[in-house]
C-alpha cells in the first residue's frame, strides 16, 4: 500500500469555501488524493461530500481557496476543461442520456475525451471488454436500462474518456448486493491500473473495503483524516458515520 | 379534384414554411431551454437581406446566393447575440430570457428600419413558371419552398440522429450538466445551436421572400404563427415542429375552404385544446 | 400555515421589527400619496395624462403579478380580463344602456368568471407552456373582437361618450382613478400578506412540497388566477376612463406583456414593484413615443439592460437592505433555481 | 452589504438612464424639430403647433411615413410664404404603433401640452375614431387624410371632424362603377378578398351593394377574409383559384396587396381573371416589374393622372425633397393642410370653432383643386380614381408600371351618399 506522504499528488483541495446561493456549504475545506490512490469521502447526508466534488469540477466554483490537479490550478476553470485535465464524474442517481441508445452514449464519450488519448488509452473495446454486458444492449434506449446496468454505462463512460483522476459519487446508492460487489471487483480493477479515485459513500463499510485512505466529512468541513484500516476499527468514527 | 389538388399543395406549402419557421424556434429551446422572442425578427432579417441583394443577383442562381448570404448573416447575428446577451441570462429564470430577446424584438424592428427603410420591396420570384395537375394550378415555387422544407427536415434529422454533435445536442436538452462533466464545451455547444437557429430563422426569411411584401412588420407577422406551431408540436421536438406545421397548416387551409371568417382563430384554439389534452405538446416531455 | 413556517429559517421568520422600521414604509406610502395627489397641480398636463394610464396600469400590473411573481405563473393572457373590463363599461353602455359606474361595478364579476373558466384549462400546463396557453387565448380573443364587427365595433372599437363628463377632463379623471386605484392596490395588498399569499409564495418556490402538505395546488392556483382576472378586468375598466373607449387591441398579447414588463422592471417578486413598473414603463414609453422617431430602439436597449443588470427590478434598488435579508428565503430563491 | 449597494447603484443607474435618454431625447427633439421655435409652441408667439399623430413603426409605417412628409412639406411651404396669420407652423408628430390608446396619449399631449390647434389624421380607424373623442371634446378640428371609415364621419362625427379621404363607400362604389362600364352588361362571376377586420368587410360590402345599385349581372363564386397581416395566404388564394372567378375584388392595400399580388402571379391567376384592388402608387413601386398588368386599380389621389400645373409643380417640389414621386398618402397629407390653412386665414382665427364654421360648405384651394367640404358630414367632395394597370413601365429608368390613360375618375356625387343618407347615419 502507497502512502500518501511519499508519493506524487494528483488532486489537492486547499481551504475552499463554496457556497449555494447564500448557505455556506464547504468551510475551508482540504484534502489530497495522492497519484494511484484511492480515497473515502465519509459523511452523512447534507455534510457536504457532493458539493466537494462539485467544485472540483467547476459545477458550483468555490468563492476561495485552491484546487490543484496534478499541479494545475482549476478551482476557476469552466467543467470541460477540468474534465481535459482528466478529471471523471460518476455522478449518483440516473445520470445517462436517456433518449440516446447506449451505444450512442458510449460513443459521444468516447468521441468527445477518447481522442485526446486515443494512441495509448482505452478504446471503445477494452471498456466493452471490462463491460460485456454492455455490448448486448448497445441499442436499447439508455433510459429503459436497470440502475446496474446505468451503473456500468456512467462507469464505462467516464472511462472513455481515459481519466487520471476518477470521482464516484455514491456508487452503490439503489444497486443490488449481486450489482455491489460487481462494482467493487471493477474499483479494486481500475486501482491496481493506477487510477486515482475520490469517492463519497454513504455505505462506509463498502467505501472503506476499496480504499487507501479516508476522510470524514460534518457541516462542510473534514473531522477526521486516517488509512481504511483505522476508520474501520475507530469506534468514534463508527458512531460518527452512523454505522452499526 | 381540382380543389382537393390545389388544396393539398397549398397546404403542404403552409405547413413547409411553418415548419422551417419552427424548427429554429423548437432546436433553440432544446438545447437552451429558451423562447426566442426574436426569432421573427431574425426571419425579417433573412427577407431583408434577399430584397437587397436580390436586385443585383438575378435568376435562380442569383436567388440562391442571396440566400445562402441571409441565412450567414443571421447565424453570424444569432452567434453574436448568444455570446454578447443571452449567455449571461442563461442561469437566470425563463421569464428574464424571454424579456431579453423581447427587447431585441424592439430593438432589431427599428434598426432594421433604419437600415432599410419603412417601404414594401418585393423579390422577384426566381422559378416563376406553374404546372397543372389533374386541371389545378400549382406554382413551381411552392415546390421549392416544400423541397427547403423536406431538406431541412433531412438534415435536422441526420445532424441529431447520426452525428455526435446532435447528440450533444440531444444530450444537453436532458442533462447539460453531465455533458459538460464529460467534456463538452457547452457554451460554444449553446452558441452554435442558437446561431443554428438563427440561421434557420434567416433561412425561412429568405426563401418566404419571393412571396412577400418584404417590409417593417414581417417580424410580428410569423413569431405568434411559429409558436402555435412550435408549441402544438412540443417545445423542443423537431418531429413534433413538422406534425404541428402539418396540423396547423390542414386547421386552416380546410378552415379557409369551410369556415373562412374563422380561419385565423383556428390555430389558437387548436393549441389550446392540444395543451388541454396534453399540457407539454404532441411530442413535448412534460417539464422536469 | 406549517408549511411556511417551516420552510423559512425561525431566525429571518419574523422578527419583530424596530418601530421606526415599522413606520417608515407607512410614512413613505404616505408621502407618495399625498404627492401623488398633489400632483395635478404640481405637473405638466401630458404628465397627469401619463399618470392617469399609470393609475389602471399599476392595478394592472400588481394583479397580473399576482399570478407572475408570487405564483410563479408567467401569463401572457392577462390582457383579456383588461379587455374583458373595458368592454364590459363600453358595451354595456352601447347594448344594455348601462351607466358607466354600472358597468364598471360589472367589469370585476365578469373578469372573474371569465378568468375561472379560462383558469381550469390554462392552468393544465406549467411554466412556459402556461405562457403560451395563455398568450393563445389572449390572441383568440382579439380575433374574436376584432370579428365580431356587429357587435363589439371590430377593430375601431368602441369610442363614445359613455365616461361621465366631468370625468373628461385629466384632472378630475386622474383623481378619481388614484382613488380607485388605491382602493384597489390596497385590497391586492391585503391578499399579499395573507396566508394565501404566502402560499402562492411557497408554491413558486416548492409545488410539490405545497402539496405534499395538503394543499391543492391547482386549486389555489385557480383562486389566484380567478382574483387576479377581476383585478385585472377592474384595471380595464378604469383605463376606459382615459382612453375614452375600448378597442380590440387589449385583448392583444402586447398589452397582457406590458404587464409582465411592468412586473420585471419594477421587481416581480415585491408587491411595489409593479407599480415602480408602471409608472417607469408608461412614463419612458410617452416620452420616447412622443419625442424620439427610434423610441422602439431606445426603450428595448433599456429593458435589456434592466434584465441583464437588475434580476430583481428597480424596486430591489429602492428597498432597503435589512428588508432585503428578512425576506431573503422566501424572495430570492428564484435565483438558484437552475442548481440541482 | 457591499454586493447589494452595488446592485443598488446599478439598479438607479438603470432607472435613470431610463429617465435621463427619455428627457435628453426630448431636448433633442424639442431643440431641432423646433426650426425657428423660439417663441415656444404655446401660438402666443411666433409659431402655431399642429400635431400628425400616425403611424410610423410596423406594417403600416408607409403609409404614415409618407403622409408625414405630405404634411411636413405643406407646413414648410406655407412657411416660406410666410406663415399663417403671421405665425410660423410647427408640426410636432409622434407614432402611435396603430394602437388607439397610444394615438389618444399622442393626440392628448399635443393638445394639452404642445397646446396644438389641429390634428392631423392616423393610418387606422380605431385609432381615428379614439382621436375624434378627445379632438371632439377639446373643440380642435382633426383632418382625416388617409383613414377613411364611415364611420368616422356618421357614429363618432362632430362639427370638428373632417374627412379628407374618399370613404369606404366612396372607395368599392368607384371601382364598381368602373366595372359596369367595362362590363356592358355582360354577366361575370366574382370573387372577393379582404383582411377579416371592419374595414376589409365594410368596403367588400359596399362593392356588393353598388354592384346591385348598378344592376350588374354578377354571380358571387368565393368570398374569403384572411386574417389582417396573414403572411402566408396560398390556401385562400388556392380557395380563389379552385372558383375561376372573372374579377377578383380585393379590399387589401399595402404591403399585403404586395403580398397578395405576389402569390397570386404564381398561381397564374392574372391570366384568366382580373384583379380589382388598390393599386396605387406605393403598390405599384413596391411590386415594379412584377406589377400585374391588365389588373384594375384604384387609388385616392393618383399624381400622374392629374397634369394640371399646381400638382405638377407639387410632385416636382416634392421629388427634389425627398427624391421620390408622392403618394397618395403625401398628396393628401399635403392638401389636408392645405385646408386647414384655408380655413385659419378666413376666420383668421385658429379657434376650432371658427375655423370649423369657415370650412363648412367651402371650397378651398388645394393641389386637388377646390373640391368642396360638404356641410353635413365634412366630407370633401373628391372623386376618386380607377384605372388600368399599364404594361409599361413608367420610364427607362423608373420600373413601376403606372395606369394607362386616361384614368377613369368616379365623380363625388356619383359615388358617396346623399346628405340625407349621412344624417340618418349620424342618429
Amino acid at each position: 500500500m502507497p502512502h500518501t506522504t511519499t508519493m506524487a499528488t494528483m488532486l489537492e483541495l486547499t481551504d475552499v469555501d463554496t457556497y449555494y446561493g447564500a448557505s455556506h456549504i464547504l468551510q475551508g475545506l482540504s484534502l489530497k488524493v495522492g497519484a494511484g490512490e484511492a480515497v473515502a469521502l465519509l459523511g452523512r447526508n447534507g455534510a457536504g461530500k457532493t458539493t466537494t466534488m462539485r467544485s472540483v469540477l467547476g459545477l458550483t466554483p468555490p468563492k476561495r481557496g485552491s484546487i490543484l490537479m496534478d499541479g494545475t490550478e482549476i478551482a476557476r476553470a469552466k467543467t470541460h476543461r477540468i474534465a481535459r485535465q482528466g478529471v471523471a464524474f460518476v455522478a449518483s442517481g440516473r445520470r445517462v442520456f436517456g433518449g440516446l441508445t447506449v451505444a450512442q452514449n458510449l460513443e459521444l464519450a468516447a468521441r468527445t475525451l477518447g481522442k485526446r488519448a486515443a494512441a495509448d488509452g482505452r478504446t471503445l473495446e477494452d471498456v466493452l471488454t471490462v463491460f460485456p454486458k454492455l455490448r448486448e444492449l448497445a441499442d436499447r434506449r439508455a433510459g429503459f436500462l436497470s440502475g446496474g446496468e446505468q451503473q456500468m454505462l456512467k462507469l464505462a463512460r467516464a472511462l472513455l474518456g481515459n481519466p487520471r483522476l476518477l470521482l464516484l459519487d455514491e456508487p452503490t446508492e439503489g444497486l443490488s448486493p449481486a450489482v455491489v460487489s460487481d462494482l467493487g471487483r471493477w474499483l479494486d480493477r481500475l486501482r491496481e491500473q493506477g487510477l486515482s479515485i475520490l469517492l463519497t459513500e454513504q455505505n462506509a463499510l463498502f467505501a472503506l473495503a476499496h480504499v487507501d485512505r479516508g476522510y470524514v466529512m460534518l457541516k462542510g468541513r473534514i473531522t477526521h483524516e486516517a488509512s481504511a484500516e483505522e476508520l474501520r476499527s475507530s469506534e468514534e468514527v463508527r458512531a460518527a458515520l452512523g454505522v452499526g | 379534384m381540382n380543389t382537393f389538388v390545389t388544396e393539398t399543395v397549398s397546404i403542404l406549402t403552409n405547413a413547409a414554411m411553418l415548419f422551417v419557421v419552427a424548427a429554429g424556434l423548437t432546436l433553440v429551446f432544446g438545447a437552451l431551454r429558451l423562447i426566442n422572442m426574436a426569432h421573427g425578427s431574425l426571419f425579417m432579417v433573412g427577407a431583408l437581406t434577399v430584397a437587397s441583394l436580390a436586385s443585383g443577383l438575378t435568376g435562380g442562381w442569383g436567388f440562391a446566393v442571396a440566400l445562402i448570404a441571409a441565412v450567414g448573416l443571421c447565424a453570424a447575428l444569432g452567434a453574436g447575440i448568444e455570446i454578447s446577451i443571452l449567455r449571461r441570462l442563461h442561469d437566470r429564470e425563463p421569464l428574464a430570457q424571454l424579456l431579453a430577446t423581447f427587447a431585441l424584438v424592439l430593438v432589431a424592428a427599428d434598426l432594421a428600419q433604419r437600415v432599410w427603410g419603412t417601404s414594401d420591396r418585393t423579390v422577384a420570384t426566381p422559378v416563376a413558371g406553374r404546372f397543372s395537375v389533374g386541371g389545378a394550378v400549382v406554382p413551381e415555387y411552392d415546390l421549392i419552398v416544400i423541397g427547403i422544407a423536406a431538406a431541412v427536415a433531412l438534415g435536422l434529422w441526420l445532424l441529431l440522429a447520426r452525428t455526435a454533435t446532435g447528440w450533444r445536442v440531444r444530450a444537453a436538452v436532458e442533462d447539460p450538466e453531465t455533458l459538460s462533466v464529460g467534456g463538452t464545451n457547452l457554451a460554444l455547444l449553446r452558441t452554435s445551436v442558437f446561431a443554428l437557429g438563427a440561421g434557420l430563422a434567416g433561412l425561412a426569411g429568405a426563401a418566404i421572400a419571393p412571396l412577400e411584401s418584404v417590409g417593417p412588420g414581417l417580424d410580428t407577422q410569423i413569431i405568434v404563427a411559429a409558436f402555435i406551431v412550435t408549441v402544438v408540436g412540443g417545445l423542443g421536438s423537431v418531429v413534433g415542429a413538422a406534425l404541428g406545421a402539418v396540423v396547423i397548416a390542414t386547421v386552416e387551409g380546410l378552415g379557409t375552404l369551410w369556415v373562412p371568417s374563422y380561419a385565423s382563430s383556428a390555430g389558437y384554439l387548436v393549441m389550446i385544446l392540444v395543451l388541454a389534452v396534453r399540457p407539454w405538446g404532441l411530442f413535448g416531455t412534460p417539464d422536469r | 400555515m406549517t408549511v411556511l413556517e417551516e420552510k423559512i429559517p425561525p431566525a429571518t421568520a419574523r422578527p419583530a421589527p424596530r418601530p421606526a422600521a415599522r413606520l417608515l414604509p407607512l410614512l413613505a406610502g404616505a408621502a407618495a400619496l399625498a404627492l401623488l395627489a398633489a400632483a395635478p397641480y404640481l405637473v405638466t398636463v401630458s404628465a397627469i395624462l401619463s399618470l392617469e394610464q399609470v393609475a389602471a396600469f399599476a392595478v394592472f400590473a400588481v394583479a397580473a403579478n399576482l399570478l407572475i411573481g408570487q405564483a410563479g405563473l408567467v401569463s401572457f393572457g392577462q390582457g383579456v380580463f383588461f379587455g374583458l373590463g373595458a368592454y364590459t363599461v363600453t358595451l354595456g353602455w352601447e347594448h344594455a344602456g348601462l351607466s358607466f359606474w354600472e358597468g364598471f361595478a360589472l367589469a370585476p364579476v365578469l373578469g372573474a368568471a371569465a378568468a375561472a373558466l379560462i383558469g381550469l384549462v390554462a392552468l393544465r400546463a406549467r411554466t412556459l407552456y402556461f405562457a403560451l396557453i395563455t398568450l393563445a387565448f389572449s390572441q383568440l380573443f382579439y380575433q374574436l373582437v376584432e370579428q365580431n364587427t356587429g357587435f363589439t365595433g371590430g377593430a375601431n372599437g368602441v369610442f363614445a361618450p359613455v365616461v361621465p363628463a366631468w370625468m373628461e377632463s385629466p384632472v378630475e379623471g386622474y383623481l378619481t382613478l388614484l382613488g380607485i386605484a388605491v382602493a384597489a392596490l390596497l385590497a391586492l395588498w391585503w391578499l399579499y400578506r395573507s396566508d394565501f399569499g404566502l402560499l402562492l409564495r411557497a408554491s413558486r418556490e416548492n409545488r410539490a412540497r405545497v402539496q405534499a402538505l395538503g394543499t391543492n395546488v391547482y386549486r389555489l392556483h385557480l383562486l389566484a388566477f380567478t382574483v387576479s382576472g377581476a383585478f385585472c378586468s377592474l384595471a380595464g375598466a378604469m383605463f376606459v376612463v382615459y382612453n375614452q373607449g375600448s378597442n380590440a387591441e387589449l385583448f392583444d398579447w402586447t398589452t397582457s406583456g406590458q404587464a409582465v414588463l411592468m412586473s420585471v422592471i419594477g421587481g416581480m417578486y415585491t408587491f411595489a414593484g409593479p407599480v415602480v413598473g408602471a409608472f417607469v414603463y408608461q412614463f419612458g414609453h410617452d416620452w420616447l413615443v412622443r419625442y424620439v422617431s427610434d423610441w422602439q430602439l431606445v426603450l428595448g436597449g433599456v429593458l435589456l439592460l434592466v434584465v441583464i443588470l437588475r434580476p430583481d427590478g428597480l424596486a430591489g434598488a429602492l428597498r432597503r437592505p435589512g428588508r432585503l435579508r428578512l425576506s431573503g428565503r422566501l424572495e430570492l430563491p428564484s435565483r438558484l433555481r437552475g442548481r440541482k | 452589504m457591499a454586493r447589494f449597494n452595488a446592485q443598488r447603484w446599478t439598479g438607479l443607474a438603470a432607472a435613470l438612464l431610463m429617465c435621463g435618454s427619455a428627457a435628453a431625447c426630448a431636448n433633442a427633439a424639442a431643440g431641432t424639430g423646433g426650426s425657428g421655435g423660439a417663441g415656444g409652441g404655446s401660438g402666443s408667439g411666433g409659431t402655431v403647433t399642429i400635431g400628425e399623430s400616425t403611424t410610423l413603426s410596423g406594417a403600416i409605417a408607409s403609409l404614415g411615413q409618407t403622409g408625414l412628409q405630405g404634411v411636413q412639406l405643406a407646413a414648410a411651404d406655407i412657411n416660406a410664404k410666410g406663415g399663417l396669420l403671421g405665425k410660423q407652423i410647427k408640426v410636432v408628430s409622434a407614432d402611435d404603433a396603430a394602437t388607439p390608446a397610444t394615438g389618444v396619449s399622442n393626440v392628448r399631449t399635443m393638445l394639452d401640452a404642445d397646446h396644438a390647434v389641429a390634428i392631423f389624421g392616423p393610418v387606422a380607424s380605431s385609432v381615428a375614431s379614439a382621436e375624434e373623442q378627445i379632438t371632439n371634446a377639446q373643440q380642435i378640428p382633426i383632418f382625416l387624410h388617409t383613414s377613411n371609415d364611415i364611420g368616422l364621419t356618421t357614429t363618432t362625427y362632430s362639427k370638428y371632424v373632417f374627412q379628407d379621404v374618399p370613404n369606404t363607400v366612396m372607395e368599392p362604389r368607384a371601382a364598381a362603377d368602373y366595372l359596369a362600364t367595362q362590363l356592358h352588361g355582360k354577366s361575370v362571376t366574382i370573387a372577393t378578398f379582404a383582411p377579416n377586420y371592419s374595414f376589409g368587410q365594410d368596403t367588400v360590402a359596399g362593392f356588393i351593394q353598388a354592384l346591385k345599385a348598378e344592376n350588374v349581372h354578377y354571380t358571387l363564386v368565393k368570398q374569403e377574409f384572411p386574417p389582417l397581416g396573414a403572411t402566408d395566404i396560398s390556401s385562400y388564394l388556392a380557395a380563389i383559384e379552385s372558383a375561376q372567378p372573372d374579377y377578383v375584388f380585393n379590399a387589401q392595400f399595402g404591403g399585403d396587396l404586395v403580398a397578395f399580388t405576389k402569390q397570386a402571379e404564381s398561381y397564374g391567376l392574372f391570366a384568366k381573371t382580373k384583379v380589382i384592388a388598390m393599386y396605387d402608387y406605393s403598390v405599384l413601386q413596391s411590386l415594379g416589374s412584377a406589377a400585374p398588368t391588365g389588373a384594375i386599380g384604384f387609388d385616392r389621389a393618383p399624381y400622374w393622372t392629374d397634369d394640371n400645373s399646381t400638382m405638377s409643380a407639387f410632385v416636382d417640389e416634392f421629388r427634389a425633397k425627398y427624391g421620390d414621386a408622392p403618394s397618395e398618402w403625401a398628396i393628401l397629407g399635403y392638401a389636408a393642410v392645405q385646408q386647414w390653412a384655408w380655413g385659419v386665414e378666413h376666420a383668421k382665427s385658429f379657434s376650432g370653432d371658427a375655423v370649423s364654421a369657415a370650412l363648412s360648405g367651402a371650397s378651398p384651394a388645394t393641389i386637388l383643386g377646390s373640391p368642396q367640404i360638404r356641410a353635413c358630414d365634412h366630407q370633401t367632395e373628391l372623386p376618386e380614381y380607377v384605372g388600368t394597370v399599364s404594361a409599361q413601365a413608367a420610364s427607362s429608368s423608373d420600373p413601376t408600371h403606372l395606369w394607362d390613360t386616361p384614368a377613369f375618375e368616379a365623380q363625388f356625387d356619383q359615388i358617396d351618399y346623399s346628405c340625407a343618407q349621412m344624417t340618418a347615419l349620424q342618429k
